[in-house]
């Protein structure tokens, strides 16, 4: 059979399929579902400094081929993240990436060091596009001065390999990508959510409490793959790409133009044993179109 | 355990105004699902599936029950399944009505579409011997349905908001002539659920609640609930949809 | 019945919905299904100084929810759309909108010149926002400078109230409104497409020809409507709005959400009738949710 | 005049591998279809229409035949359709083959899934008087399909790439074997109508030329072709999808 495994620097994964982060919470309820040792890396829900209750309900909306979310980091904050869920995802047999976000530059290095002194995590995704909070989030991602101060703070505290997550929400990704390549990330993260907005007709106003939200799923694959490819053009780091991945030939797509392992988000909602049944299909996927490797696709991009 | 189930249509029967009761066949549901638990279900060409309450079990057909309204696209499509039809659902999820009660006498309160778990759980209670009185309120005569299964278990009363059919107003406004049942328990609209909340504050009472879902399983966040105990709050979908009264804010 | 009439400065409508430019040619093909006077007004496939030829095919790619489309602005130029579309068009009882084009401000000017000098155009759209031509296009509709600088150029030389159509591939959009708003702008379209790719796994390389184009339909809608209300709550300009609009109910979410007229373009291609069905129906969906007059929709998008 | 039709299905029939046969009911488009013209079907799902050519028609029963290879979503929902389903199609669109030749002998070039529209625009000259030789290419044997409804239009060739039925190699091959026809006629994959135009270069020659299409009407310039003509280019939906070969620059 052929061999799935990538190898991203610092982090070796025994496939590129890893669930996103917020779309799987800790990794509880879909054990339920299968094994979790099944899959290339397990990306955490975001971690803050202290516990948060996030936005008002409703918090997610359907739209065409996609959801908005406002979630708004809710999370128990990334002690008890370390103390209960960590272990919990330490049983099986894969890697333990964690999500960090703040409002602060401060409290991202918090996040970080607290995670870099456990010994279960092997890499650290920063999220710097969060769209759904008043502070800290998405200025930070789309401001290459801000995030590239963020990648410096996480980096000097941290010995784990940093992904930075970018925010499709800019005109120039590939300055963005840039400056946070420069501040010394490891290897980037795209892309997170496109701001978006519903109407409730009824109550002529955004159906969403906290007014807008975040576009997900196969509706923002395009622009994804667009993106991923532009910055695989011009920045030397490796890409975890998601946005609107729900089969594997749409793993197929994301490697073809320029990332080196993908992440599954929305599509998690839709069918619990999605990333599961997407590691299953992608070896008869790569002979389908050819190839005999994973390698043989990856690494492309900049060249398509 | 919640598990990915393939569910046959095996009847589809319009009930009242938009409002559909199917039938499906599936035999680990229809052992599993204790009452007020829900099916998350898929419909080919939505992003996120629907969360619909189990209504009715049958064991021995191995069938479950399923009652809703067409409010959207969503449900207007289920509505227009046939018997033969497979519908792919996640269930039974979530945590149902508290079967454990000692209670003699309980009061089930239902509001429009809030009605169908209350029946699987009436039926649930009748059997152990209990004794149940029900207040149904729809909006209108013609949103009516399953006055005579709810007769069945007990004294129903029927209210309607414009009253055409049974008092006209609102569950509530029937409370005063109701004495000494132990514990009420609830399903309908949050505005119903808070007036119930407030006008019977000294009962033990349950209460299911809606909220839009993303992933129907406890992952997400999308679902949650202020609660009165210390971690804050709840996740309707994993924690609930059915709450004590008292535990949670709406 | 109820009027659908909308006042837009200087552009008065019988109902507010308007074929989007790209999607309807020059009416042609669509005025042998229904009388194209019902239109509130026609947007005309943008013009600019010559004819062009466009991109290489592939030049269309369907997506989630959506579509990719990579034009790249073939039209017969200014002159001949002059001399033969804008007289087949005014054979209508609908105004008629000319979107323009052009690869330097003197091109806009000089398009624009020649459609103010013609009676029979009503208004201009100034397309500052085509992501599918090397030169001109979303350069212009990127950076507030050079877009305001396109705008007044277009306003020395026009009579006609002009409609700056703007990119949501921005990181702010509401400074781009506000530039244009500042250099005289009359009203704003909002919006064109977002870019996106779609790769071909069998060729292992992009589908389309020119590797990107503009992703349009339902699958952008959440997009429009968060970037259309953002801008209402801050610029004091009437808004043509689009995205993804293929439905009656649609058109009423981007009015509650603050745009003054609409336009639909790829829900042309799934169904001809789409925009003459819309009007039929926007009367019976405003009933439905309870308004008496298309006026009482307008205008509140700063305060939902 | 291109209508927007609502077609029935009366028969599906599998007639090569993943290659589907539908005889649609419709009067319409039975009674205006020219050979070489298309229908461009909505598939509920899907954001654009497929363009597939109309192979035969039957002007008395009222029907009109597709024949389509499965090769993504959309042609795998339609090849799913069941009699009595309904589809939404705008048609007849585009310009078929010319009707108006006088030439005595025809030669019909098709290759793979291009093999369809050419079989009723054979007909049609067969009826008045012409003799027809058709060469079909297929890849393999189990994609062949019509070879007896061509053979009794006239001599048929058959070639397939790996040598599993008839000739092995292209179409092309057989070139040098046939004689004093008076003109062709080919739709198939672009490699094969540019191999043929290169080899036939002083024959009056038909190409029917596929591409991705927006609208399907001529309103979106999706579908241009260069040309040789001062215009520069042609769109395939509306002037097309068939040109004479010395109009188009493949
Ligand atoms: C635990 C639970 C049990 C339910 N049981 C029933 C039942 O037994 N019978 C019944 O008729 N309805 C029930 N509902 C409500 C039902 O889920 C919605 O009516 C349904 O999702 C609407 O889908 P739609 O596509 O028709 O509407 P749309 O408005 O098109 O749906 C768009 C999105 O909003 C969500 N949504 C819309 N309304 C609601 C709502 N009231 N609650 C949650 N999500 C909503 C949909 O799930 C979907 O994601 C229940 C809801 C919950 C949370
Ligand atoms: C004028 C014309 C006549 C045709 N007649 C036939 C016929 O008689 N029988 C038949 O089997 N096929 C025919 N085709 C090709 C047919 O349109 C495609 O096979 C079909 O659109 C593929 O759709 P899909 O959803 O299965 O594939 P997907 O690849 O999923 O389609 C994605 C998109 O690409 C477009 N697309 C993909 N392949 C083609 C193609 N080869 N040509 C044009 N668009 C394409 C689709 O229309 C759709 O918009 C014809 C094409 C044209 C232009
Ligand atoms: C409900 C929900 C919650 C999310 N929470 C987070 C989060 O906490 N941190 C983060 O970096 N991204 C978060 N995301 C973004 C996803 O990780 C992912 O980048 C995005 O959804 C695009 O991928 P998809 O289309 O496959 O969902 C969230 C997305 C959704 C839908
Ligand atoms: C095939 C196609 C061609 C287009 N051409 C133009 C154009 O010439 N000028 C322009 O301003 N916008 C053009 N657009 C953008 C549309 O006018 C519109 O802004 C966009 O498609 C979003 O609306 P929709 O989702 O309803 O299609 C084009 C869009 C499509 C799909
Ligand atoms: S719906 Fe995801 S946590 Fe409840
Ligand atoms: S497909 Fe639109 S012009 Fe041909």
């Amino acid at each position: 059979m052929t061999s799935l495994a990538v190898h991203l620097p610092g982090l070796p994964l025994k496939n590129p399929i890893m669930p996103a982060s917020g779309c799987f919470g800790f990794g509880r309820e879909f054990s339920q579902f299968y094994d979790l040792s099944k899959l290339g890396a397990v990306i955490m829900k975001a971690a803050t400094g202290e516990a948060r209750y996030g936005n008002q309900t409703p918090r997610v909306a359907e739209t065409s081929a996609g959801m908005l979310n406002a979630i708004g980091l809710q999370n128990p904050g990334v002690e008890s993240i370390i103390q209960t869920e960590v272990p919990f995802l330490a049983n099986y047999n894969t890697s333990i990436i964690a999500n960090i976000a703040g409002s602060t530059i401060s409290e991202y290095k918090m996040v970080a060091e607290k995670f870099n002194q456990t010994k279960d995590v092997h890499a650290l995704e920063v999220n710097i596009s969060c769209p759904n909070v008043k502070e800290g989030g998405i200025q930070f991602g789309t401001d290459p001065v801000m995030a590239a101060k963020v990648t410096e703070a996480v980096k000097e505290v941290s010995n784990l390999p940093v992904y930075v997550k970018l925010s499709p929400n800019v005109t120039d990704i590939t300055s963005m990508a840039s400056a946070v390549a420069s501040a010394g990330a490891d290897g980037l993260s795209m892309v997170n959510t496109l701001t978006g907005m519903k109407i409730n007709l009824s109550k002529r106003k955004p159906l969403l409490a906290n007014k807008t939200g975040g576009l997900s799923g196969p509706a923002i694959k395009p622009v994804a793959l667009r993106m991923i490819n532009e910055v695989k053009q011009q920045v030397n780091l490796p890409i975890i790409g998601m946005g609107g991945i729900a089969s594997a030939e749409d793993v197929l797509e994301f490697l073809i133009a320029g990332a080196d392992a993908v992440a599954v988000g929305t599509a998690n909602f839709q069918n619990p044993f999605i990333c599961s049944e997407i590691i299953d299909q992608l070896p008869v996927i790569l002979e389908q179109y050819g190839y005999s490797s994973i390698q043989e696709v990856i690494g492309k991009g900049a060249r398509i | 355990m919640i598990q990915k189930e393939t569910v046959t249509v095996k009847s589809s029967k319009t009930v009242a105004l938009n409002t559909t009761e199917l039938i499906l066949q599936n035999e680990y549901l229809s052992q599993s699902a204790n009452p007020g638990q829900f099916i998350h279900v898929y419909i080919d060409g939505f992003m996120l599936r629907r969360p619909i309450s189990i209504a009715d079990v049958n064991k021995k057909e191995q069938t479950i029950t399923i009652l809703f309204k067409q409010s959207g696209k969503g449900t207007e499509k289920i509505a227009s399944y046939q018997p033969g039809n497979m519908i792919d659902v996640l269930g039974p999820c979530g945590n149902g009505f508290p079967l454990e009660s000692t209670d003699d006498k309980i009061l089930l309160i239902g509001g429009g579409i809030g009605v169908p778990p209350l029946y699987y759980f009436g039926k649930k209670m009748s059997e152990t011997g209990k004794e149940i009185i029900s207040i149904l309120g729809f909006q209108s005569k013609k949103d009516l349905f399953y006055e005579q299964e709810f007769q069945q278990l007990g004294t129903t009363y029927i209210v309607t908001n414009d009253g055409t059919y049974g008092d006209k107003g609102f569950v509530t406004s029937l409370f005063n002539k109701l004495e000494n049942y132990d514990s009420y328990y609830a399903c309908g609209p949050i505005p119903m659920l808070k007036a119930v909340k407030k006008e019977l504050p000294n009962k033990v009472g349950y209460l299911s609640i809606e909220e839009r879902m993303g992933c129907g399983i406890g992952a997400c966040f999308a679902c949650v609930i202020p609660t009165t105990d210390q971690t804050g709050y709840k996740k309707i979908c994993k924690d609930g949809p059915v709450f004590s009264a008292q535990e949670v804010l709406l």
